[in-house]
């Protein structure tokens, strides 16, 4: 457990420091949600009927960006076999990272797209969706993407590919994510959507440590 | 009695067969020096000793156990150092041996002082990493055998970019390891002039 | 560990000489079924009241959409074995039956497309079963680029193994999710609780189509197999020098 | 009716044509690797 901590803390530490992809992916969803209304010629309709979509799509990309390398550089440089030696289960070394990158990347996008979306003049109730929904669904992006790249980390060509592997997977996510985000209110009655974005949430934190520790396996063979 | 012992391993990297049906054994206080040419792979026979990698075949026994059998209690009885340094470049010195002391369990907290003496790391603790030159990185990555308590070394060419007088520092160290019942496994090309046995890959 | 009567044959040899043996017999019925079924269904079943012709286009559409998901489906059974016995066997079944499946997913994209085309009047329609069929195909693309990544078999299986199998506890959800949209396309119209509910002049054409694409599928495997089985031959004979 | 024929027609040709592409494909991969695999223990041999 304390492991799994100090994990964490000296990932976040490292990305606050460096200024990595994962920081820099946060500036790339900021810009991009700005930039919207010259997309759509500042057609305020059109805006408010897609803009849910879209933040969900670049907040999907962005994850994608940030989980690329999560592995590899841990690996160039030999940290990830000085961790594994030291006696870490390959399962915690893949949960604190998908955990580490989530706080890092997707922890202000929960926080800052409400308020991003403050911009476009949407109902409030439409904006506590969208929190909710992100902070359910985020991390399930996160998990499956920590998984593909912990699977390409055994090959030398993997990660160009790794987009490939990761988009199918992402889908359900991003389908009811969405819905969840357009669905009614939430505080007196949860929505179905919500309760199946926590469902597919709790499969995903059961299944994919296993799956990941096994990927990460791979590269000890 | 046998202390460590490697039988009949070999091992395949990309197409090419690096060695084969290779066979040692290792006392307490003995060094083992692999020597080898540019490929002809020392590293993969090091990460297969520590148990990074899985060999073709053959099986490598500490104490008469084979070491896949609780690969956990293994990992507690060697340090590794590795071709690379294995230290991250954003933090500082102090940061990154206390991160390694943190997850670690044979490393001992204790020896911290110690460790930056012996290495004179004393000016670069608040530095990042980045900031250093290569040979100090070494030295970093090095002093974690002083905190390390475990009797085995693997080292894989470990004064790469150490000058003359961190290269007498660091052979010191190794002697001492060897008179307090250690023993130590080291890739490299260059000489060394211990009493050693030797494997030619 | 559980001992199937069918782990005689997960050694290679033993595997091929049995292939040996029924590849004759495979071939002859897929041919048999393959034509009778076709034919029974293109010149001898009725039209469709409200499509005509069109629904000749089914018997190959269906045979090869239900293929592309039990392909999918054994891929991830034989990964569960592969990851638990470490049966060589298993994974070359996984890497030789991926094509074979993301051909048949594409046979059904294509030809459903052609299908839609005259019915709905566009080539493509966003509906809930095009969608998760198209998802399949990529999912067949993924695990196939997998087995590409490395000359090493059993570690790029293993690592597609994984993966096949972390997208099949995924096939489900990916269903569900675009069932979400209601749309076009035609509720499931053959295997329902309530028993088929078309007519058994078309039902059987279809079944014998049916039973033709496994028995061509099994055709296609067997040669792939024994196709994998020799490239690892060759690289075993190429370590030993 | 007859351009509901094309449509017939092009779907079952593709469909065929992809059967028959694949097991094609499969057999000149099968021959290709035969072939190297008895040239390399017929060199075996004779060394």
């Amino acid at each position: 457990m304390l492991d799994f901590l100090n994990l964490i803390i000296s990932d976040i530490k490292i990305s606050i420091r460096k200024k990595n992809e994962s920081i820099i992916s946060i500036f790339f969803f900021i810009f991009s949600i700005l930039i919207l209304p010259l997309i759509f010629q500042g057609d305020q309709n059109i805006l408010k009927k897609f803009l849910i979509g879209i933040i969900w799509f670049l907040t999907l990309l962005t994850i994608i960006f940030s989980v690329e390398k999560l592995f590899e550089k841990d690996y160039e440089d030999g940290v990830l076999d000085q961790i594994y030696i030291s006696g870490v289960p390959l399962e915690t070394i893949f949960l604190s990272k998908s955990l580490s990158i989530w706080i890092i990347t997707c922890f202000p996008i929960v926080i800052l797209s409400p308020l991003l979306l403050l911009l476009f003049n949407l109902q409030t109730d439409k904006l506590i969706n969208i929190f909710f929904s992100l902070l359910i669904g985020t991390p399930i992006l996160c998990m499956i993407g920590s998984v593909t790249s912990a699977l390409v980390l055994g090959f030398n060509k993997g990660s160009s590919v790794i987009s490939l592997i990761t988009l199918p997977l992402y889908l359900p996510v991003l389908i009811f994510g969405i819905e969840a985000s357009n669905s009614e209110i939430i505080f007196n009655q949860i929505s179905q959507e919500f309760k199946i974005l926590i469902g597919y949430l709790l499969i995903v934190v059961a299944v994919s440590p296993w799956i990941g520790g096994l990927a990460l396996r791979l590269k000890y063979r | 009695m046998s202390f460590f012992e490697a039988k009949n391993i070999s091992c395949i990297r990309g197409n090419k067969l690096l060695f084969k049906n290779l066979n040692f054994k290792l006392f307490n206080k003995e060094l083992l020096h692999i020597k080898g040419s540019n490929g002809s792979g020392k590293t993969s026979l090091l990460k297969i000793l520590s148990g990074l990698l899985k060999p073709i075949s053959g099986s490598i026994k500490l104490n008469k156990k084979n070491i896949n059998l609780s690969k956990d209690s293994y990992f507690k009885e060697f340090e590794y150092i590795g071709h690379e340094n294995a230290i991250k470049s954003a933090l500082t010195v102090r940061e990154n041996l206390n991160f390694f002391i943190s997850i670690n369990k044979s490393l001992e907290k204790r020896k911290l002082e110690v460790a930056v003496q012996v290495f004179n790391l004393r000016n670069l603790l608040d530095i990042k990493i980045e900031n250093l030159s290569s040979g100090e990185k070494r030295r970093v990555s090095l002093s974690r055998l002083i905190l390390s308590k475990s009797k085995i070394w693997f080292l894989d060419e470990p004064t790469t970019s150490l000058d003359k007088k961190n290269n007498s520092i660091f052979f010191k160290i190794l002697k001492e390891h060897l008179k307090s019942n250690g023993s130590a496994i080291i890739a490299s090309h260059d000489e060394i002039k211990i009493k050693k046995k030797n494997v030619n890959l | 560990m559980i001992n199937f009567k069918i782990f005689k044959y997960a050694n290679p040899a033993k595997f091929l000489n049995l292939c040996d043996k029924i590849f004759i017999y495979l071939l002859v019925s897929m041919i048999a079924f393959l034509f009778f079924g076709l034919y029974q269904g293109f010149f001898n079943s009725p039209e469709d009241y409200q499509q005509g012709n069109l629904v000749r286009i089914m018997y190959v559409h269906v045979p090869s959409a239900w293929m592309a998901l039990m392909i999918y489906s054994s891929i991830a059974v034989a990964s569960c074995i592969y990851l638990i016995n470490k049966h060589l066997l298993a994974n070359i079944f996984c890497k030789s039956a991926s094509l074979i499946g993301a051909s048949f997913t594409l046979i059904a994209l294509v030809t459903g497309s052609i299908w839609g085309k005259p019915t709905w009047g566009t080539w493509w329609v966003w509906d809930a079963r095009i969608t998760s069929m198209l998802i399949l195909f990529f999912l067949y693309l993924g695990h196939m680029t997998i087995f590409n990544f490395s000359e090493n078999t059993t570690k790029s299986g293993q690592a597609a193994a994984l993966l096949a199998i972390l997208g099949f506890i995924n096939i489900p959800i990916i269903k569900f999710s675009v069932d979400w949209w209601n749309t076009l396309h035609q509720p499931a119209s053959v295997i329902k609780l309530s028993g088929p509910s078309i007519h058994s002049s078309m039902l059987i054409p279809l079944l014998i189509t049916a039973l033709g694409f496994f028995l061509y599928f099994l055709v296609v495997l067997i040669i792939r197999m024994r196709s994998e089985i020799t490239n690892e031959k060759i690289n075993n004979l190429s370590f030993t020098e | 009716m007859i351009n509901n024929l094309f449509y017939v027609v092009s779907a079952s040709s593709f469909t065929l044509l992809i059967m028959f592409l694949l097991i094609v494909f499969s057999l000149s991969s099968l021959k290709k690797r035969e072939k190297i695999f008895n040239k390399i223990s017929k060199n075996r041999k004779n060394e």
